[in-house]
């Protein structure tokens, strides 16, 4: 039971993160219908960001995960004015070309910056040690990501179903031009929400920092375990991310726990039995893309 | 039709690629002060690639010294790397471009067991002497050896035979471990569970084991799993980035705190230390190939000491495989009295030579150097540099953790 | 016309005396790269599908050969031909479940199946033996009682020359053809093809399966080339290789991919001597040829030639 | 009354809870030209969509030559003999003018597995290619890829690939949108000779009341997806609803 448990907190904690990153790329398909090849970047500049300032400018935790994400929203505002928006109008594959082509670049680009080394971010001192829950020990820093993830969920919900800025974007998700005709800056919403989708991308590798290795290679690792959030929830759907982020994090979870010998093909073959019974994934809308 | 104009317009460019590419290939004959070339085929991108970082501080730095002092049969030595990226083609192809188009005298290198499978069958067709400085995969110097093939770095044999010592002194019984799910975890758990046997009969090596994959992001299930079973003992083969996620997951969960002994097979590597600092535990047993605080004789005093002036950080087991490797071949060269590919391959079997790490022979039988890692106990935190001290701490001597050569299965030809 | 296409043949064929010894290997790994890369373009360039798994069936191929080699001692031909088989059947079972959707969950999927892939050949370590791959196969004889040195590079390379001339060709007819036609209409508007009485679906499919024929037999031919079968060959980093390419050389010309290969094997060859970011080069070069030289390198000299 | 060739019971389609097409029936008679009216929204193109298989009614029925055809792939429908135009051009803009219609033909032929042998080697295809590329009046730009071909010569080309397909029902989806007038004046001519021949039944929406009154054996009125009339020409220009609902809106001669 106790172990149950354990793998149930687990799941939940990696489902989390992987929800608030996963979400980023879900919703910059959504709207800008590109697949963001250059998301694993993003979030891993969001953790060298924070290492930046944490581990070597000394700044405590809790400003960096105010600054950092907003620095790697700036550079996504370049990136998108500069390169994706010359490609809305053509076919989808040249903007997942070009967001792969970003990916090289921010991989590389963080090499030559920081070296091919490890680096750590040391937790914030609140956030450290233990806590029993229910028989288990389980990490406070853990506690913390299933927190900032359902933070993060409930002020999304609020934001998308409560305010007129959530109206406008969705009105640019469901069609671009009606929304143009109704005097919606489109052009701004777009840039506003690559660097939304960007910033979501950062908060991840924020939290990610103090409990995961910063190396070069963090951002692709991510990525692949994003699209198969969004594919097994459903493109465009944001129930749906969340959906898809809690069935990896279980396959995770668990299935390090009672399936080792077939941990790495697990996600995989949880992806293909949802698209044999949904193809459009759990939560998508119709025909998919 | 388009495609025939296209494919009468592609014609003479790819005739000209071709001769641009003879252009290119254009080669000369070595002459007599002309460097000796030694080529180099480590991972320098991606994820891994502080791993050739570090080699190539080492090769540098023993080419530096041997050309400051007069270089090699009164010739300089010069280098050449290559990307691996970690692939076994990637490294063949490699091999192949050092071999026939950089046309080098000797290789060194390969981080990945994968690679050195691949590569060591092909070196006969290569014919030049290659020293592995990283790769610990047994079977380089075991089943697939032959006499092209040298390794101036502890394998997995070597490594897992020293770790059973000191596992068998602990007086720990149930053992388990928790490796990365490739060649290099789960040869190491078995060698380890084959030695360990030989010297305490009666431990117990638990069915369960934890094989996570390589480049997890989180171990926690697996810690989870482990302490669970409730062993006495825990091998820990876990490497790089994934160790620093690994100790950071087991600090938060309390793993280091339980009453089992703990050894990680290459957690003193100094990037993850370095990286770790006091986040490593005190009272963990770590193994490395090379540990720069471990041997007491002038050439690793004067080895760390030139490295820290460079780098302000303790050199790397990786950094030191490749410096010896370099001084291997000024010895067999040197014996030789020729960089001849074949003679100074033959000058490196039964070759000893000083290195780092202390008077280093490559076997006739097999070419494996007769080298014993070096194990420790995390102690208090050394200022200096920045990562844990080793206290007790034991260097294995080679005699005593090298298998005999009919036990590694290689038939040298 | 033709005569220039010959001679460009005569002169492939002829490399070995002329060129360096090493440039021997250098086009060998061109031609298998090649003719990956076009075995690509038929579902990009012609059927308008991007796939980012294509590896599998490459790896799938070099796997099946090494396997073949290894455990029944075949000759290269019968391996050949097996590793063909297996990839085919792969690509049937994938791409079933890939070609339904749309491009965006296609680039995805095939992306995602393409890892599926490449985490069995890397826990499923009794028959692919792990990370490390499949070595040590020899080869012994081509097949067809011809007596070949397939240890010799040089022989090797014209086998490959030999196999890849040929399949070039079959791709070729095949991309000319009333299916071709087929593809090419559906790469612009699948939904126009449909009320054409087609099932655009079934022809994405067969697109996607000749496709893994032939990328499972140009790996077929990378493993005996490097001696190994690893996991690597299906990551879906190698899956990139044949886009890049493809972009590279120009998805809308036929040889385009051979074109992006040789461009793309001849400046990993010489760039890595002079900087270990050779990743960064080729993603700006990735970013600069599809915002503005969409037709790729081959295809935009050539409208430079012709004044299109 | 001879058995109608296309039979439409009490179509529906709603999204979410808008409906567009609600329960709206029609027959129609083997080589009859009828017309489909009404303004913008009123539900012609989803109707269209739902006869030719784009989408799936959600309820009601579609018999074509005593088959039902209700909620079939759109191959399926068109191998049947229904074939169809877009509003917007829909042509293969990377194809040349030729190899468009070689593309309906193709499939006509059951060559479209034909992995070896190009559409320009099969007699039977290019001779019909001809016929119809020289029946639109594109012959003379067989060879120009269609992406640079004018508007009025892409809708034409448009109508080629409708009929190449030899289908029995055309749905032709506002034939003459976008064009000059001499082109309209073609086009009508085109379809009314092809009515004329006997082999097509036409279905036809289309904004241009002259073109419509000169064109349509009958007319269906749609207003708000619903059937608001039917009838002749010249019942439907005497239709008191009719005028106010719709036609009053535009100059109706």
């Amino acid at each position: 039971m106790q172990s149950f448990i354990a793998a149930l907190l687990n799941s939940l904690d990696i489902a989390m993160l992987l929800f608030v990153i996963a979400v980023g790329l879900n919703i910059i398909f959504g709207v800008l219908n590109v697949i963001n090849f250059a998301h694993g970047g993003l979030y891993m500049l969001g953790a060298y960001f924070t290492y930046m300032l944490v581990g070597r400018l000394g700044l405590p935790f809790w400003p960096a995960l105010l600054l950092a994400p907003l620095a790697v929203a700036a550079v996504a505002v370049v990136l998108e004015r500069l390169v994706l928006r010359r490609v809305y109008d053509r076919h989808v594959t040249d903007s997942l070309l070009l967001t792969f082509a970003l990916l090289l670049i921010i991989d590389e680009s963080v090499r030559m910056i920081w070296g091919s080394g490890i680096h750590v971010v040391r937790p914030p001192d609140l956030l450290r040690g233990n806590v029993s829950f229910l028989g288990v020990n389980y990490p406070v820093y853990s506690l913390f990501v299933i927190l900032m993830g359902a933070a993060m969920l409930l002020a999304l919900w609020a934001l998308f179903t409560r305010t007129r800025l959530g109206r406008i974007v969705r009105a640019a998700a469901i069609d671009r031009d009606m929304a143009q005709t109704v005097g919606i800056n489109v052009p701004l919403v777009i840039t506003g929400v690559f660097a939304f989708g960007a910033w979501m991308a950062a908060v991840g590798g924020v939290i990610a920092a103090p409990m995961r290795a910063i190396d070069p290679g963090m951002g692709d690792k991510i990525i692949i375990e994003s699209f198969i959030v969004v594919v097994i929830g459903g493109l465009g759907s944001f129930p749906g991310t969340l959906l898809g982020a809690l069935v990896l994090g279980f396959i995770h979870g668990f299935g390090g726990r009672y399936l080792p010998e077939i941990n790495l093909v697990l996600p995989y073959i949880g992806m293909a039995l949802v698209l044999l019974w949904r193809p459009q994934g759990l939560m998508g809308r119709g025909a998919a893309a | 039709m388009r495609t025939a104009r296209v494919a009468s317009r592609l014609a003479p460019l790819a005739v000209a690629g071709i001769a641009l590419a003879a252009a290119f290939g254009s080669t000369t004959q070595a002459q007599e002060g002309d460097p000796i070339k030694l080529g180099a085929i480590y991972i320098t991108s991606g994820a891994a690639s502080v791993y050739g970082q570090y080699a190539q501080q080492g090769l540098r730095l023993a080419i530096e010294e041997i050309n400051e002092s007069g270089g090699v049969l009164g010739r300089p030595l010069t280098y050449e790397i290559e990307d691996s990226q970690g692939k076994a083609d990637t490294a063949i192809q490699a091999a192949r471009k050092l071999v026939f188009q950089n046309e080098v005298d000797a290789l060194v290198g390969l981080d990945s067991s994968g690679v050195a499978t691949a590569l060591v069958p092909i070196m006969p067709e290569l014919q030049r002497p290659l020293i592995i400085t990283h790769a610990a995969t047994p079977a380089a110097t075991g089943e697939l050896c032959n006499r092209y093939t040298f390794r101036v770095s502890a394998n997995v044999n070597q490594n897992m035979k020293a770790a059973a010592h000191i596992a068998a002194d602990t007086g720990a019984k149930r053992w388990t471990t928790i490796g990365p799910d490739y060649a290099f975890g789960h040869e190491s758990w078995e060698f380890f569970g084959k030695y360990l046997k030989e010297l305490d009969p009666d431990v117990e090596l638990m069915s369960k084991t934890a094989f996570p994959r390589f480049g997890n992001e989180d171990f926690t299930p697996y810690i989870n799993n482990v302490m669970a079973l409730k062993p006495d003992g825990v091998l820990i083969s876990v490497w790089g980035g994934d160790l620093v996620n690994f100790v950071r997951q087991a600090n938060n969960l309390g793993f280091f705190e339980q009453d089992m002994e703990i050894l990680m097979t290459v957690g003193a590597a100094t990037e993850v230390l370095a990286a770790l600092g006091d986040d490593m535990p005190e009272g963990v047993w770590l193994g490395t190939r090379y540990w720069f605080d471990a041997h007491d004789n002038p050439i690793n005093e004067k080895f760390v000491k030139a490295y820290m002036e460079r780098h302000d950080a303790p050199p790397s087991y990786n950094a030191e495989g490749a410096y010896a490797a370099v001084y291997a071949y000024k010895a067999a060269m040197e014996k030789a009295e020729s960089t001849d590919p074949e003679e100074v391959a033959k000058a490196l079997s039964g070759l000893s030579f000083e290195a780092p790490n202390g008077t280093i022979t490559f076997r006739e039988g097999d070419h494996q150097a007769t080298v014993g890692p070096t194990w420790g106990k995390t102690a208090a935190m050394d200022e200096a540099t920045g990562v844990r001290s080793l206290d007790p701490m034991r260097s294995f001597d080679g005699k005593e953790v090298t298998p005999s050569v009919e036990e590694t299965g290689c038939k040298m030809k | 016309m033709p005569a220039l296409l010959v001679v460009l043949l005569a002169a492939l064929a002829a490399l070995p005396y002329f060129a360096p010894y090493f440039y021997i290997f250098v086009a060998t790994e061109i031609l298998i790269m090649g003719l990956f890369a076009a075995s690509f373009n038929l579902i990009f360039g012609y059927t308008g599908m991007l796939s980012f798994g294509h590896a599998a069936f490459f790896g799938m191929g070099a796997y099946a050969c090494a396997l073949l080699l290894l455990h029944f001692e075949v000759s290269l031909l019968t391996a050949i031909l097996g590793a063909m088989l297996a990839s085919t059947l792969l690509a049937a079972a994938i791409g079933f479940l890939s070609v339904r959707l749309g491009e965006v969950y296609f680039a995805m999927l095939t992306l995602a199946f393409g890892m599926m892939v490449y985490a069995v050949a890397h826990q499923w370590r009794s028959l692919t033996n792990g990370s490390d791959g499949i070595t040590g196969f020899r080869l012994t004889e081509f097949g067809l009682g011809l007596d070949l040195q397939l240890f010799n590079p040089a022989v090797y390379y014209h086998v490959v020359l030999v196999v890849v001339v040929l399949a070039s060709l079959v791709l070729y007819l095949i991309t000319r053809s009333s299916f071709g036609l087929m593809l090419r209409a559906i790469s612009e508007n699948p939904e126009r093809v449909a009320f054409c009485g087609v099932n655009e679906r079934r022809h994405r499919l067969v697109a996607f399966i000749i496709a893994g024929l032939f990328a499972g037999l140009a790996g077929a031919l990378f493993a005996p080339f490097n001696r190994v079968a690893s996991p690597d060959m299906v990551h879906w980093t190698q899956s990139a290789e044949p886009v890049l390419m493809t972009i590279l050389g120009g998805a809308g010309y036929f040889l385009g991919p051979f074109f992006g290969a040789a461009m793309f094997v001849l400046l990993e060859t010489w760039i890595t001597s002079f900087t270990e970011h050779w990743m960064l080069l080729l993603g700006i070069a990735l970013a600069l040829l599809v915002m503005f030289f969409r037709r790729g390198v081959l295809g935009t000299l050539l409208d430079k030639v012709t004044g299109r | 009354m001879s058995e109608p060739i296309l039979s439409v019971k009490d179509l529906r389609k709603s999204f979410g809870g808008v409906r567009a097409v609600d329960g709206v029936s029609l027959d129609v008679q083997p080589r009859e030209t009828v017309a489909l009216i009404g303004p913008n929204g009123a539900g012609k193109t989803t109707f269209y969509n739902m006869i030719s298989g784009r989408m799936k009614p959600t309820a009601g029925s579609v018999r074509f030559q005593d088959q039902d055809i209700t909620g079939l792939p759109p191959h399926t429908i068109s191998r049947l003999g229904i074939s169809r135009s877009f509003q917007i051009n829909n042509v293969f803009t990377e194809l040349s003018a030729r190899q468009n219609v070689e593309v309906a033909l193709t499939a006509l032929h059951r060559k479209h597995f034909s992995m070896f042998r190009p559409a320009s080697r099969n007699r039977a295809i290019q001779e019909e290619a001809d016929a119809v590329l020289e029946r639109l009046g594109l012959r003379h730009l067989s060879d120009t890829r269609a992406g640079v071909l004018s508007y009025g010569d892409k809708r034409l080309l448009e109508i080629a690939i409708v009929l190449a397909t030899r289908p029995s029902l055309v749905l032709l989806d506002e034939p003459t949108a976008g064009m000059t007038p001499e082109e309209t004046r073609h086009v009508t001519q085109l379809i009314k000779s092809l009515a004329a021949s006997g082999d097509y039944t036409f279905l036809i929406t289309e904004h241009d009341m002259h073109v419509v009154f000169d064109l349509a054996d009958r007319i269906l009125v749609m207003h708000r997806g619903r059937r608001l009339a039917e009838g002749t020409p010249e019942e439907i220009k005497a239709d008191p609803e009719v005028r106010q609902a719709y036609l009053g809106e535009e100059e109706v001669a």
